[in-house]
């Protein structure tokens, strides 16, 4: 079981003026499951092929354990890598490219061809050794690259893009996979991918990187409830905002006063406050509630969208799919925030950051 | 794709391709020259030739050469005559020869592409024997009158009859090169080179043979074991051949150790070992033009200190001639460029400006103002007189001769 | 309808090569049996190959043709994946060096031929630095690399004009998939050396194999840089092939069309047997 | 500290190697083309001297000297080098765009068929037509010497095309037609730049195999078409290093030209050299 920890990390590509990644501090622990997630370009693969010593560190430290691998090459590190495009040899059949880490490392020809069946019936392709990657599925080629990788044991998985290139029926099916292996090796694993709900679905915590730089890092739970920005906020799906100006536990905007839970925000802060559209209440509570007109109602099959406008900003409510006495369009209806589900963004975290795009 | 645009350019290409054709099957309604030209005068034919453009195939590898042809002669021919000719620079004379042969063979017996060749020796023989050559002619050209027709180094080439099938257009003799820098005292007869050769390896060889002059340099050689030239001027003779053989070929063998490179390798040609002799890898050299060592001091091929000489016994002299191949369709304006090349201004140009010595031409024939220009030419320290020349010739073989003992060569010298 | 719009497509590049090629080669071959009734041929005989088969000039040119295309077609191969290993890699002046390296893509063998001949014979540039540095006394003691008998010269001046032809292949392969492969067979552990035997190697291989026999036939088959370069005897097939062909004795005809014909139909059973070994070993039928 | 130095040792050592190689490919490609740049200029150049003891410009003027019809020369193998090319695009498209794009029967002798002149020497069989061309009249004629030159260069143009029209997608056509192109229209503004990389390839091939033919066109050009080849030659076998050098000047101009034009087409991935590998 091996743990990382990467510190100050950063990577200056040679003809590059802006570093690809940023003085990234990140701790991984043993036997964790971690999401690497940004849009493209971010730097989440560099960072990949970094922790894999494929790529040269321009400053900072990986360590294992807690001990510098910087030095340590690549194939000396036992950190292997799945790539995207599965990268299957063509000119070997899957036996062989299965077995090819243990044939790098001189092991015995009966002992690969034991470890190459025990593999297979893991990946559930026995019977395949004999195919050339040309004669596999995008699945069976997934699977085939995760059996390679596995079987030389390594202390440490990644993972680029794992299922970015499956059908949506298969990648349940290769997900399932990855969260037994994982389970069963009990392997660190680190995985990059572009997809917030893939992220969310497999990853015990994510890592969010924009431009090159950590925004947050924490369980996915944390990304929809205590996004850390408001630029995280939108990478992780449709949410509200609402400004104002903290004063000691209540936020006053321009409609009103609304209370909330959050503590650490110096007083007198300006404030985005944002909720989830689900976390929004068709109710009228007294407190935290927003007087305004329907502008239009869609109906969803699951859930009923109500949008309204608030504070010149566009709300989007999900509600019950029963129609609801009251709230029809056109007319003005009360929204109740619950101040449990109320987050504070501080304004002045959003000047560090590159203009906001959603 | 726009196929249409295709079809029509294809069409187009077809239409172009078949338009050649038809021109080129569209032949002269004329009678052809060859069938008139005997019972026409001169100005007639200088008249028909008015117009027609000769292309003049000939080696094309001395620029000062391809300079005089393309510019004094072909400029003359223009202005003079208007007649255009064309030089064809070629590798060899196996170019040409092998053109009309292989057009003969495709029946192509008119409209061929070769004019004017600049021919001797074997070659000559072959075409005539082929009857690849248009003739007789050379009794027509006025310019004849300055040459010795009769002369047996001009009315035999190579001891093969030239029956007018040839029209004479300079001299040649053998003469020996080297650089007085480097030799002091050349050895100036065939014994004393074989002596100096063993005396000095690896400083000297001879082009392979059939190089035109490899093989006239080897011929000096079967003449010394021969012991003259007794025996050896008439047709082919196997019993003769064989006596002279036995001596001539261990010769060579005995000698291929004392050559450059052991003898292993020989230049290929004359302007390889002109490059050896330049660069001193070698210290001799031999040329069929006289005056070739001086035009490549003037052209910086050779150093200023280069010197000729010829053996006491002699060297092999020659003439060279033009020939017009018999499906030439510029027959009457290939013999007055044959013509035109005898002429004293024309022969005179070709001494001072490319070094060709001595002149075909007698002399003494000439008109007066003319003698007295060509007498005073002073060629350089590196061209022998006249008289040095004219003092030390020996003739050439018949042709069958060289065909056996290059032959021979190839197969007892170069492949052993 | 489609069929035919093909058809349309191929034809004029089937009809040039049909007509000229083919039917070249196909005259060639009756000339070299000696039947041609057009040209007045009309003799069917074997003789030219039974000739030229026991000629032992010919057998020398074709082990030394045989020799130069097969040591160029092998060094052309090493020197090609070398060098794109070397201009794969960023470095100061890739873009230059990248530009020199396409040069010889585009420059006529014959000038090369020249350069080559300046450069090497016993006359040439290196001999004289060699002179001036006191290495030799006189040109002679110059090893023989132009003019010799194994075709130095030659095989110099195909060098210098094919590495790059098919290096250039060798670096769109690395950069198309080979970092990629490298990488991922570091992680799974094999080393540098490992990584190049087991995984760039056979990239490589499948993707210049074509190319090295265009190389390989050009070379066997080619006129120019021989007749330049090579000695008189053993002089290369076409060499030969063409200097029959010239010779003022029509007879000698056959001969050359004879060769002319062994040089074409050995040429192609080369590249059907590499088709075959290809299906066979990698399985990628095309 | 020390770890870090056994790092880099290796590292180090790489780097020489490489350098070592991008020495070896620059004076490697360098080198035989500088002598010909002090041949051109020198006139006396004995053994073993470095540098020539005289210069002279005398093959310049040579080259110059219209009676010595050089320049002649070079405009004839340019017109023929430029025919052959043009055939060869109007030749090659269609039938790369057959070879490319579709499947059809006997495809597999198609392709053997137009690559055969690329691996079987023209020389075979230009030896064999030559006393046909002599017979209809293309001997000796510009027609006969580009109809010959097609024969080396269609393979070339070909492969080179049908594997940019390999990774070509028709439906970009269908899109433009659907979007109101005319059928011309298309074919300039949507065809052709996607196919155009691999004509300037092919196109280059085309030309160059064209420019430095010597045997072909002796053979039907008989001499009468004379080609900056034809004099070079004849240069070379006389030992004239000066001329022969100032020619082989000449005669790499075009080439240098087409260079820094295609140079960008030769290394990207469409150029077409990938349809070498389907051979």
């Amino acid at each position: 079981m091996t743990s990382v920890t990467l510190r100050n990390l950063q990577k200056t590509y040679d003809n590059a003026t802006e570093p690809a990644v940023k003085d990234l501090n990140l701790e991984i622990k043993a036997g964790e499951l971690v999401a690497l997630l940004g849009p493209s370009g971010c730097g989440k693969t560099t960072t990949l092929k970094m922790v894999a010593g494929l790529h040269d560190v321009t400053e900072g430290e990986v360590l294992f354990n807690g001990v510098a691998v910087n030095n340590i090459k690549p194939e000396k590190r036992e950190v292997v890598m799945v790539y995207q495009n599965y990268l299957l040899f063509p000119y070997m059949n899957v036996e062989d490219n299965i077995g090819f880490g243990l044939r790098m490392r001189k092991v015995p020809k009966a002992e690969i061809a034991d470890r190459v069946g025990k593999m297979l019936k893991l990946v559930q392709l026995e019977g395949f050794e004999k195919r050339k990657p040309s004669q596999l599925s995008g699945g069976q080629k997934q699977r085939i690259a995760l059996a390679r990788a596995l079987i030389i044991r390594p202390k440490i998985l990644l993972l680029d893009e794992p299922l970015s290139n499956l059908d949506a029926h298969l990648r349940d099916e290769m997900r399932e996979m990855i969260l037994n292996i994982h389970r069963e090796f009990g392997l660190t694993t680190i995985f990059v991918t572009h997809d917030q709900e893939e992220a969310v679905l497999l990853a015990d915590r994510i890592a969010l990187m924009f431009d090159g730089v950590l925004q947050q890092y924490s369980p996915p739970k944390e990304f929809y409830e205590k996004p850390r920005t408001k630029r995280i906020a939108s990478f992780f799906g449709n949410h509200n905002r609402l400004y104002g100006v903290l004063q000691g536990t209540v936020v006053h905007t321009a409609i009103g006063d609304f209370a909330t839970e959050q503590v650490g925000i110096p007083d007198g802060s300006k404030v985005c406050l944002v909720i989830r559209p689900q976390s929004v209440l068709l109710e009228h509570s007294g407190a935290n509630c927003i007087k305004a007109v329907i502008n239009r109602i869609i109906y969803m099959g699951t859930y009923i969208r109500y949008r309204i406008t608030v504070d010149g900003n566009e709300w989007d409510i999900m509600g019950d799919p029963h129609p609801l006495a009251g709230y029809e369009e056109g007319k003005e209806a009360c929204f109740t925030l619950p101040k449990d589900k109320i987050w504070l963004i501080p304004e002045t975290l959003e000047t560090q950051e590159t203009p906001e795009r959603i | 794709m726009n196929m249409k645009k295709v079809l029509i350019v294809m069409l187009l290409l077809v239409v172009t391709m078949g338009g050649t054709l038809w021109a080129a099957a569209q032949q002269e309604a004329q009678a052809p020259f060859e069938a008139r030209y005997k019972t026409m005068t001169w100005d007639q034919i200088v008249a028909e030739a008015s117009g027609q453009k000769v292309y003049h195939y000939m080696w094309g590898g001395s620029d000062t050469i391809n300079n005089w042809v393309s510019g004094f002669y072909a400029n003359r021919l223009k202005t003079k005559y208007n007649i255009t000719l064309e030089m064809v620079p070629v590798t060899g004379p196996q170019v040409y020869i092998n053109k009309t042969l292989g057009e003969k063979q495709a029946g192509k017996d008119t409209g061929g592409a070769v004019d004017l060749v600049w021919i001797n020796g074997e070659n000559f023989k072959t075409m005539r024997q082929g009857d690849l050559l248009f003739g007789p002619y050379a009794d027509k050209l006025p310019n004849t009158k300055y040459v010795n027709m009769d002369a047996k180094a001009i009315a035999y080439d190579f001891g093969y009859p030239v029956d007018g099938y040839e029209s004479p257009y300079g001299a040649a003799q053998m003469v020996m090169i080297y650089d007085s820098a480097k030799t002091a005292n050349p050895p100036k007869t065939v014994a004393a080179l074989l002596a100096w050769i063993k005396a000095n390896p690896g400083k000297f060889t001879y082009p392979a043979l059939p190089d035109f002059s490899g093989s006239a340099f080897i011929r000096h050689l079967f003449y010394y074991a021969n012991g003259g030239t007794d025996g050896l001027m008439g047709a082919f003779d196997e019993k003769k051949y064989q006596e002279v053989a036995a001596k001539f070929f261990p010769m060579l063998q005995e000698l291929e150790p004392y050559l450059w490179r052991e003898g292993k390798t020989y230049p290929e040609s004359l302007p390889k070992l002109n490059d050896l002799f330049a660069n001193g890898e070698v210290y001799f050299n031999f040329n069929y033009g006289p005056g070739d060592a001086a035009a490549k001091i003037k052209s910086g091929q050779f150093p200023a200190t280069v010197r000729t000489f010829v053996f006491d016994e002699g060297t092999i002299a020659n003439s060279n001639y033009l020939a017009i191949p018999y499906n030439s369709s510029s027959k009457a304006a290939a013999m007055v460029a044959a013509n035109e090349m005898l002429d004293p201004e024309v022969q005179y140009s070709m001494a001072v400006e490319r070094n060709s010595w001595p002149l075909i031409v007698n002399v003494g024939k000439l008109p007066a103002e003319w003698q007295t220009k060509i007498n005073s030419i002073n060629m350089g320290p590196a061209v022998l007189s006249g008289a040095e020349l004219s003092n030390h010739t020996l003739p050439e073989m018949m042709a069958d001769w060289l065909v056996r003992i290059e032959k021979d060569w190839t197969k007892l010298v170069l492949q052993q | 309808m489609k069929k035919f719009s093909i058809l349309i497509m191929l034809a004029p590049a089937l009809a040039v090569i049909i007509l000229l090629f083919l039917g070249g080669l196909l005259l060639g071959l009756l000339q070299s049996v000696n039947y041609m009734p057009i040209i007045g041929l009309n003799d069917f005989s074997l003789n030219a190959y039974a000739s030229i088969f026991s000629d032992s000039q010919f057998l020398g040119s074709l082990a030394l043709t045989l020799g130069i295309s097969i040591v160029t077609t092998l060094l052309t191969i090493v020197f090609s994946i070398v060098t794109a290993l070397a201009l794969r890699q960023t470095f100061l002046g890739k873009r230059l060096v990248n530009f020199l390296y396409q040069f010889p893509i585009t420059i006529p063998h014959l000038v090369i031929a020249i350069g080559i001949m300046l450069l090497y014979s016993q006359s040439g540039f290196f001999s004289r630095i060699a002179t001036n540095l006191g290495f030799i006394s006189t040109q002679s003691e110059f090893p023989i690399l132009v003019y010799d008998d194994l075709g130095i010269g030659i095989v110099l001046v195909y060098l210098w004009k094919q590495i790059p032809f098919v290096g250039l292949i060798v670096l769109s392969i690395l950069q198309s998939s080979g970092n990629d492969f490298e990488e991922l067979a570091h992680s799974l552990g094999a080393n540098k050396w490992q990584t190049f035997r087991h995984v760039l190697l056979p990239l490589i291989i499948p993707g210049i194999l074509p190319a090295s026999i265009i190389c390989f036939a050009f070379v066997f088959g080619s006129y120019e840089v021989p007749f330049l370069l090579g000695k008189p005897y053993p002089a290369v097939l076409s060499v030969l092939a063409y200097r029959l062909y010239e010779d003022t004795d029509l007879s000698a005809r056959p001969e050359a069309m004879a060769i002319a014909v062994f040089i074409a139909v050995f040429v192609s059973i080369l590249v059907l047997v590499y088709k075959k070994v290809i299906k066979n070993v990698s399985g990628r039928a095309d | 500290m020390s770890e870090i130095q056994k790092q880099q040792a290796p590292r180090k050592q790489v780097n020489i190697i490489r350098n070592i190689v991008l020495l070896g490919i620059v004076l490697g490609v360098l080198l035989p083309m500088l002598p010909q740049l002090i041949w051109s200029i020198t006139h006396r150049w004995y053994f073993p001297d470095l540098i020539p003891s005289e210069w002279s410009a005398r093959s310049w003027e040579y080259i110059v000297n219209p009676n010595t019809r050089v320049i002649r020369a070079f405009l004839n193998s340019l017109v023929i080098a430029s025919a052959v090319t043009v055939i060869g695009i109007v030749i090659g498209v269609p039938a790369g765009k057959a070879l490319g794009m579709y499947k059809f029967k006997l495809k597999w002798l198609v392709e053997l068929i137009i690559l055969a002149p690329a691996i079987v020497p023209s020389l075979a069989a230009t030896m064999g037509i030559q006393v046909i061309f002599i017979r209809i009249g293309l001997a000796d004629t510009m027609l006969g010497v580009i109809l010959v030159h097609l024969i080396p260069t269609l393979p070339y143009m070909i492969v080179t095309l049908s594997g940019v029209f390999a990774n070509y997608d028709p439906e970009f056509e269908e899109q433009a037609r659907s979007l109101g192109a005319n059928r011309a229209k298309t074919f300039f503004l949507i065809t052709l730049p996607a196919v155009f990389p691999g004509i300037v390839t092919g196109s280059m091939f085309a030309f160059l195999i064209s420019w430095g033919q010597y045997i072909l066109t002796i053979l039907v050009g008989g001499g009468r078409i004379i080609t900056l080849p034809i004099l070079l030659f004849s240069f070379t076998g006389s030992g004239d290093n000066s001329i022969a050098s100032a020619l082989s000047i000449v005669f790499v101009l075009p080439a240098i030209i087409i260079l820094i034009v295609t140079s960008k087409f030769l290394s990207g991935k469409s150029s077409g050299m990938g349809g070498f590998g389907s051979i």
